[in-house]
């Protein structure tokens, strides 16, 4: 037996039940836990101000944005090698998530570059490339939707994930090489000099690990509820054949 | 509530976007799993009585 | 295969012109901009490069959703599916016989219409060679675009929407070369990437876009 | 004798819903088969099954690489273009030779520089028809071929698969009308899909 | 007619979303022209209104040829107009459809994306009222385009070329009010030529476009 | 009694050149008329000129005013609508009642909220032919309503007619199958146009 028996839609409706409730708790306690630490524990940033509370939801929220990408090109390149439905499903339900992560860090990103940059939105390239990342996500749930037949939208979404990724690296380097840009470098980093401090680092952690949790606790229900949706389409389907 | 200073109205309406997108999607996630589920218990109790 | 291009080439030619079409929405685009953006001539010729560009990029996506749709409805889809031809063969022709009904001819008006937008001296070369470097990119990524959405009704729309991030590399290489002409700086580098993407999308898409179309006719 | 070909207990789906299954036959070189059923049984669902447009659910169809030629409700007749501009396509796409014996057979002389947007419903659908004979090809695969043909096409239309027959090619034909051809009849109806036993349901729904 | 009506704004919501994607072609026209002109802000918020405008006009003519071609196609015109409804109602029906499907959502999202071209502050409430009341008058005017076209094979890039010169005069004033509005000046008198289009376009050219779609159909 | 359709001298045209000149008859109310000729010979265009669709060339069509339903070659479904979605359009649109006996007539109850792009060929041709029942004309104009139906529904749409008739509407189908129905025939073969005399060569260009 290999490891793939799990991505049989029955076993997985069993083995993912039980940890749906435990996952989204955890979540919850990680996600507040570093808010609160965050917003009412530290100190200002000597630069920033009290703006620097943003960090909390931004940049988990932003790292999230590509996670979640990154796992819908994984879940489609099973399905299109393996053909596992849940796999397709999997990447069905991670979409919209990764839209609305994706909204929060453009969002909090905006509102926080009014006082730091004197600007809601800059041609940045960090930002630039969320703007982009942000069509993807909208052109892959476009598709979801206008294709009636699911087979059929699992395969050509999967397609456009691989092809959709490609070309997301590429405007990646074209916006960097477009234009400098305003944007904090990588912070989280291990190398001291740029790392944020550390009375920042902790809660933010905690958040981060917070959103990912998030993140899978959300996956698997959308994706059982996917699963129960695509059995439905069967069903129906198969008894408007049998009207017929 | 700590001092917000001069960037109150940054840091709070951040926050409050953020929780009303999560609120949204977590919303949007628990209403569609329920109304799939009671669709397909139908569906299936259709199928196995009719 | 030589059949299919001229095949194709006919219908555009025949099909009210597809030569003529193209081009005139380029023009009419060009010129609705200084309309919308006021006669500044300053102004004008900053963004004469990008304009025309874009443009081009529109113009070439408003033919695409014809590559495959009209076939697909008559049934040609369906039977070229099944002929001794591979189906990569057929997109790669009909990616071609679209540049060279839209790509090729906007490449060849768009330094006329620089001088609509106030397009510097130098900047003319420049804007040439990077539309005919990269319009080859938009033509193959629009087939790629127009092979997932054949089946759909409307897909025009949903095709515009998948195809445009696809295209934003390619415009901004391109653009970048042609400002960075048009204020007479060299733009090889940014030329050098825009022929890259165009050689990366000619040797994968035809197979992403015929697995799409395989998938849609089932 | 070697059979041209086979299907072997062939379950075929249409938006993921199992139309027919257990379908079987052969069909030998020579030989012509008729497909019959109601509206809505499934012919043209095993008719492009087995031109290889769509994958089967089940089982499996045996045929020589290249050897058939599929016609369905539409034509792939291009409006814009004359009638042997449409067929020299054809022609040129399967790489066989002239158009002159198709153009004869389906009486279309006379309309070979008509543009095909200016056809009748008939006289495009013998230039539909006429696409066969130019693709050279062993299987004709033909789903309601004489639709909007008046009698004497209809004739026209049986003596070019006699004539195919002749040659040791075959046929499989959907039609809900008599072609006065001594062929096979196959119903399809007989091989209506029923819901397979639901053990495990997850399955069943993803089958 | 109400039929007609909610049969076509059901139609455009089924077929993959008839707003989403009017929307979605819209964000990405204007997500696109940065990156052809260049990331400057201050040269960004001096084309915007300008940009804004012609973006909601492209997204609106990408979405005309579909007003009648389809119903074309499948015969329906045919059975509509041997029906008892006048063929300027339907004109008109299908001219509101397309609006209220196109023009009232490109209207609406027009501010949110002037964010992104630095729209300068009093430009959005003149954006905004210049967009909804010219609108209307692309849609219908689109109806006489797509009206005319509506028998020809590849008509949708023949129906930009005629319909796009007879745009500009909306144009001009929608985005000369709105351009007045950004700097902060006054701009209510081409506003009010921008509304005398509006009026005039929807009395006369039901007419015309059925017309142009009797002769169409013979 | 009054002819419910009258048609006098009447010569139509395609694409500029005239194809019937010459027809003449009358339909009543209660009758039906089937028009027969071989593949090209003019029906369509015929059809067409008598609905309205495009002027005669010549003659004149005489019948009360929003009398006429026709139904020709494409249904007009749309097929991102349910067939009820689909009925109940046109019955907004002829202001007409409920769409139920249409969809009784021709058994499309099952079928009722299935999109109308997953029906068969047969069970979209009898979506267009239920729209006949939902229009509430007298009389129908029909080109080659039957194809790609089965014997069943054949029968089912003689029915439609027969009832039709029995409530006085009067219809006039043009086909090339045997519909089973008591009907006049007439062969347009026979109002073939014949070139005119070639006289005054630009008057007839642009006759
Ligand atoms: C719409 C605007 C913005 C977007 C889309 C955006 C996007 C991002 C992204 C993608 C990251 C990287 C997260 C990761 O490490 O994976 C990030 C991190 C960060 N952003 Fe932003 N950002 C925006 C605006 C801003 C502004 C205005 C500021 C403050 C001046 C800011 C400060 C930061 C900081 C401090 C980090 C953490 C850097 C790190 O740890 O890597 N961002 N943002
Ligand atoms: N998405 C779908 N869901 C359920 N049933 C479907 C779907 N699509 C098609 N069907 C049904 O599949 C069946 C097979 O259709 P098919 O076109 O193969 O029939 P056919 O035998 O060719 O009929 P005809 O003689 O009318 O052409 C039909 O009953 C049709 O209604
Ligand atoms: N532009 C044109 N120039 C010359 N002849 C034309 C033109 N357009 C159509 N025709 C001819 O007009 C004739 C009438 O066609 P019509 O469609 O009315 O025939 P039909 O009786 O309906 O035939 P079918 O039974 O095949 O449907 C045909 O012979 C056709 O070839
Ligand atoms: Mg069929
Ligand atoms: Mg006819």
């Amino acid at each position: 037996m290999s490891i793939w028996k799990y991505a049989n839609p029955l076993k997985f409706m069993g083995w993912t039940g039980p940890i749906v409730v435990p996952m989204a708790v955890l979540a919850t306690v990680c996600i507040l836990t570093g808010i609160i630490w965050g917003f009412f524990f530290t100190p200002d940033d000597y630069r920033m101000g009290s703006s620097v509370k943003i960090i909390y939801i931004h940049v988990p929220s932003a790292m999230m944005a590509i996670n979640a990408w990154a796992m819908m090109l994984v879940a489609s390149l099973i399905w299109l090698v393996r053909r596992h439905h849940v796999s397709a499903l999997a990447a069905k339900a991670a979409a919209p998530i990764g839209v609305v992560m994706t909204l929060i860090a453009l969002i909090t990103g905006a509102i926080w570059g009014q006082p730091m940059w004197g600007t809601w939105w800059a041609w940045d390239p960090r930002l630039t490339s969320f703007l982009i990342l942000l069509l993807f996500y909208i052109g892959y749930m476009a598709m979801w939707q206008a294709i009636e037949n699911p087979d059929t939208a699992a395969d050509l979404t999967s397609v456009l994930c691989l092809v959709g990724s490609v070309f997301a690296i590429l405007s990646r380097y074209a916006v960097n090489f477009w234009n400098q840009g305003l944007h904090q470098g990588a912070s989280l980093s291990l190398d001291a000099e740029e790392n944020v401090a550390d009375v920042f680092w902790f809660p933010l952690v905690l958040t981060i690990v917070g959103f990912v949790l998030l993140f899978i606790a959300l996956v698997l229900i959308r994706t059982r509820t996917e699963i129960r949706a695509r059995r439905l389409f069967s069903l129906n389907a198969r008894e408007r054949m049998n009207d017929a | 509530m700590p001092e917000l200073g001069k960037y109150a109205a940054e840091v709070l309406a951040a926050y409050g976007a953020t929780f009303l997108l999560l609120a949204g999607l977590v919303w949007a996630t628990w209403a569609r799993s329920i109304r799939v589920r009671r669709a397909l218990e139908q569906a299936l109790e259709q199928r196995d009585n009719g | 295969m030589i059949g299919l291009l001229m095949r194709d080439l006919r219908l555009a030619v025949r099909a009210g012109g597809g030569f003529g079409l193209g081009l005139a929405f380029f023009l009419i685009v060009t010129v609705l901009v200084p309309f919308g953006v006021g006669p500044d001539t300053g102004l004008l010729a900053r963004i004469a490069p990008g304009i025309l560009w874009i443009g081009a990029l529109l113009a070439c996506l408003l033919s695409l959703d014809r590559i495959f749709q009209l076939d697909f409805e008559d049934g040609s889809l369906d039977l070229l599916a099944t002929a001794p031809v591979p189906l990569e063969g057929v997109v790669a022709i009909k990616a071609l016989a679209h540049w060279l009904t839209t790509g090729l001819p906007l490449t060849l008006a768009a330094p006329v219409l620089g001088v609509l937008l106030n397009l510097p001296g130098p900047g003319f070369i420049w804007l040439l060679v990077s539309l005919a470097i990269g319009t080859p990119a938009l033509s193959i990524i629009g087939a790629f675009g127009a092979a997932l959405t054949v089946g759909l009704k409307r897909g025009g729309l949903l095709m515009s929407l998948l195809v445009l991030p696809l295209y934003v590399p390619s415009l901004i290489f391109g653009t970048e070369a042609a400002r960075r002409g048009a204020e007479g700086l060299a733009g090889g580098a940014p030329l050098m990437f825009a022929a890259g993407i165009t050689l990366g999308s000619l040797a994968i898409l035809p197979f992403a876009a015929a697995a799409a179309l395989r998938i849609n006719l089932r | 004798m070697n059979a041209a070909l086979k299907v072997i207990d062939l379950a075929v789906q249409r938006g993921s819903v199992p139309v027919l299954s257990g379908v079987s036959f052969a069909l030998q070189a020579g030989q012509a088969l008729v497909l019959r059923g109601p509206n809505g049984s499934g012919k043209t669902t095993l008719l492009r099954t087995i031109a290889g447009l769509q994958p089967p659910l089940a089982g499996e169809v045996r045929c020589a690489e290249d050897a058939i030629a599929y016609a369905g409700h539409a034509d792939g007749i291009k409006s814009m273009l004359s009638v042997a501009e449409n067929l020299t396509f054809w022609a040129s796409i399967y790489g066989t030779g002239s158009i002159d014996t198709a153009l004869v057979t389906f009486d279309l002389r006379a309309l070979m520089n008509r543009r095909a947007q200016n056809l009748s419903a008939g006289q495009k659908r013998r230039l539909g028809l006429a696409r066969l004979l130019v693709a050279g090809r062993a299987i004709w695969v033909l789903d309601e071929p004489t639709v909007s043909l008046d009698s004497a096409s209809v004739k026209t239309f049986g003596d070019a698969v006699r004539g195919h027959l002749a040659n040791g090619g075959s046929a499989i034909i959907a039609t809900h009308t008599d072609l006065g051809l001594e062929a096979d009849v196959l119903d399809v109806a007989q091989f209506r899909a029923t819901r397979i036993g639901a053990k495990d349901i997850f399955d069943e729904a993803f089958g």
